[in-house]
């Protein structure tokens, strides 16, 4: 279980296609209860990942990470940029230290928790990564793990977040974060890297 | 969905592009960027720089509030999107003339975030960096389950009151108290005949009946708190007014400024209409408007409605602010 | 329709009661009418009085140019509909300062009707009055069988122009002398995607599909010359200036001034991308624009569209006039 | 064949009445070929004449015109007020000479051409007075001549007036401004004053 440079761009370059392929879908989850753009703008990164990747060909798994992370501060916007940005950040800092899949995830999730100070409960990606971690880190990380993650936001009032302002009609609806990042882990998965 | 656009991708940098191109004389744009400087650069100098900014589709702000007496710098973002901290901080950089940068910014997450990380970066970079995160939205609940309030319209009453006191010479611990004193002293109130398009999306944000309308919408179109039929201009104020009377309790003799901003696609022909009814309901209580601003300020794309400002002038100072000279796009004022 | 207005009858006094309400130190309003002059009398000592008006639903005009370095008085007729001569009249004597009054009027034959009567109350009344009545819509042949060409948005510069001068102590007849020579050097076409709806009518004067555009569209809804497919901003400038090249045949090194209007309910995003498009392609073509104003100047209520004007500077002294300081409510410069 | 207070008072009660009935109409006749405000204009020129009436009670036929005339000026605006106030402020001119129907409208007529500067055949109101005009002068005035001269405006291309702003396309559409000056001699004809 741990990341490596091959096994990362493979992860990223599903994740980039998906999100493409997802993108009306993420903006339309976050038009009754944000802006409407959470697609566009994950769009956005995507695009600019596989840019980033292409041109800089980062030769181990740190400059990876890192130049992930950039493309994703520099070109995402909104509250998802600078999370999704700050988690990679994040996991290219540890990963000089550590490859291994818990700690680099962990460190992403500390990340997003210092950038956006949210626990769980509060109807964010938040709620996906902590159970992913918790799983990672017990070696029980799973498709099933992550689904219910993410389907576990859908009846959470958001209290962190765009979402927070529509209060109790958050609920009902899944948190446009939370299913991307279940896109994020999903393809993580189908990397095997947790086999 | 008819804009006036090209690739809906590219609205944002178009948008600058226009911008500089008609008005080269208030703006400059920094390479690689959708930040915006004062062209003036000797009006910036031994002052701290004030910057704002946040996603774009609420023009004129912010770039057209870029000028001496106001902004030193405004980051665009993508449509209702934060801007990126890289292009925030292009923008601390730029108006940090030596004694610091303090940034003006609407409380929504992603603003919140992005300005953060850009705070650290010029941290790193030995500039001092102090911010407001302007919270005045009403119609949200201030309670500790929710992000807070909303940073709306009044914004531009912070941003004409840091700009002023920068231009006397404040510095950059000043500023700060003093934004911390004007800022519970700002409050709106919105109501929408309709939802804004963004041009990525291609359809409205939300939808209201013909004769519907929805009282507390944000700007980027988040739902609001009590959806009825149309109401005569008068009933709407006496609606909007009556929220902000409750969080103010102001009484005969309260001294105020008033802004009446138009959302984006309201005639300013409606706005006079309602800003008569507002002025003749504050005077029946006989509350002071010192200042009026009436217009397209901070819009929301092309969506229809107004908001309701107040700003309790509790110290006369801030009203010499308003009244301070400035000239940018949007604000000029001898 | 949704209208913030009470009833659609009140809409132009109630209007004008906001105005005055919000900018006392702009505007005062004459008893009994609906025409709106100066606050500070001193600026109108010694000179001739400008004054400017016609149907409401356009605003900021006319009477967010009334100030100095610009009208002296703006009179507000109905929506659409010329003001009466009575009124007219009032806002005559109140600019007249013993060096008579210069009129400017936009070439629609209730305007021109009526502002010619409240020239014939004048007269009998002892005090000069001259006019010019601007025709800048190349939309409409120019030719023997109308009523000649439409006065649309480029009549803000007229106003600019001839309260410059004004300003500087020109005469009734130097004004009258000037405001010839200007006129057909002011050339103005609009593109609109939605029609206007008149409070009292209650329904678009005129209707576009989801995806249809009409060029050449007057001020209060006037059929253009063509409907077509929503086209990129790109193409629409294209559109809209191959027809302006066709009148001013303008060549690499010309000047003009530029102005890009919104007709009410369009974005300033969207106006300057199209500004952007406008000011490439008149690069591309190397004609020089010394002066640029992007913004809602000259509106039809809610119609979504701009229109795009060019005034040709042949002397010099108009871009001066341009640049001249002026203080209103909708245009202010030091 | 002459007015007199009594009948001019009865002729602008039916008229602003008709007005009044047909306010929609006339600004639907306005709408293809103009800026869709005629009948609203005349409306308040209607409700205008019968304050003014009430308010000033006047007692000859010249004060009666005069103040059908001021209303008119004071409350219409557009194209249609000077045009309709000039011809009553004529007519209430020559009453002073001559009360004799033939004369008088002959009058109203000379006001509108010299305000607005029309001719027969440009699609106006013109179209109608001057063919009226004629009859009375002939004695042979009729409620067909009236309803003739308006329907022959369909087919003329406007040259004067908003109308003529649209060209070609006014062919086909009655003048909203023939038309009410239809409705002024229908109510003139009911009044009986051409018996
Ligand atoms: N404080 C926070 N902590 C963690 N996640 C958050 C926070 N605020 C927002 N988010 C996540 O960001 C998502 C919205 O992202 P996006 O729509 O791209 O940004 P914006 O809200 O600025 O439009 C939410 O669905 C939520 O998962
Ligand atoms: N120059 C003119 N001479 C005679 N009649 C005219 C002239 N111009 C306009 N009209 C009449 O006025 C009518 C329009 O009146 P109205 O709609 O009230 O005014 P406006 O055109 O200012 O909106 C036309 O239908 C036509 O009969
Ligand atoms: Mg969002
Ligand atoms: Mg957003
Ligand atoms: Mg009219
Ligand atoms: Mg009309």
């Amino acid at each position: 279980m741990a990341l490596t440079l091959e096994n990362t761009l493979n992860w990223l370059h599903g994740f980039d296609q998906v999100i493409e392929a997802k993108k009306a879908y993420l903006s339309q989850l976050d038009t009754p209860i944000g802006d409407g753009d959470h697609g566009n703008n994950l769009a956005r990164g995507a695009a600019a990942i596989e840019a980033a990747l292409e041109k800089n060909k980062p030769t181990d798994l740190t400059a990876a990470l890192k130049t992930i992370a950039m493309a994703l501060v520099s070109k995402v916007g909104g509250a998802s940029g600078a999370l999704y940005g700050t988690a990679f950040l994040e996991m290219a800092k540890t990963s000089q230290k550590t490859q291994a899949l818990p700690d680099l995830l962990a460190a992403g999730l500390a990340g997003i928790q210092k950038r956006g100070s949210a626990t769980t409960g509060e109807k964010t990606m938040v709620d996906v990564w902590a159970p992913v971690v918790t799983a990672a880190q017990a070696g029980e990380l799973d498709q099933a793990v992550v689904d219910q993650a993410v389907q576990a936001t859908k009846e959470m009032q958001a209290t962190k977040g765009r979402a927070s302002y529509v209060g109790e009609k958050s609920v009902g609806h899944l948190d446009p974060g939370a299913v991307s990042s279940g896109y994020l882990f999903t393809e993580l998965l189908k990397t095997g890297v947790d086999k | 969905m008819k804009k006036i656009m090209n690739d809906p991708e590219n609205i944002v940098p178009e948008m600058v592009a226009g911008l500089v191109q008609a008005y080269p004389q208030h703006l400059k744009q920094l390479p690689d960027t959708e930040a915006l400087v004062r062209h003036d650069e000797a009006s910036m100098a031994g002052k701290v720089g004030v910057i704002s900014g946040g996603g774009s589709g609420h023009e004129p702000a912010h770039a057209g509030f870029v000028g001496p007496g106001m902004l030193s710098a405004a980051v665009a973002g993508q449509v209702f999107t934060s801007p990126t901290p890289d292009q925030i901080y292009a923008a601390i950089k730029a108006a940090d003339h030596g004694k610091g940068v303090f940034m003006i910014i609407k409380n929504y997450s992603g603003d919140v975030m992005n300005f953060d990380m850009a705070k650290d970066l010029a941290e790193m970079d030995d500039i001092a960096v102090k911010s407001i995160v302007v919270d005045d939205d009403i119609a949200v609940e201030n309670s500790t389950f929710t992000q807070g309030r909303r940073g709306v319209a009044g914004t531009i009453f912070m941003h004409k009151v840091i700009g002023a006191a920068a231009d006397q010479g404040a510095s950059l611990d000043e500023l700060a108290t003093l934004a911390q004193k004007v800022k519970p002293n700002i409050k709106t109130i919105a109501v929408a005949l309709s939802g804004a398009t963004v041009p990525e999306v291609g359809k409205p944000g939300f939808i209201l009946a013909d004769d519907e309308i929805e009282y507390g919408v944000g700007i980027h179109g988040e739902p609001g708190y009590r959806k009825e039929k149309m109401q005569p201009a008068n009933a709407l104020a006496s609606e909007l007014l009556n929220r902000l009377k409750a969080e103010f309790h102001y009484q005969a003799g309260d001294h105020f400024a008033l802004l009446v901003n138009g959302m984006g696609a309201t005639p300013l022909m409606e706005q006079y209409v309602f800003t008569h009814n507002v002025m003749d309901q504050l005077a029946a209580d006989k509350v002071n408007i010192d200042f009026t601003k009436v217009g397209n300020n901070l819009t929301s794309l092309d969506m229809a409605g107004v908001s309701l400002t107040l700003f309790k002038l509790a110290d006369s100072k801030w009203l010499q602010a308003l009244q301070y000279p400035v000239d940018t796009i949007a604000w000029t004022q001898k």
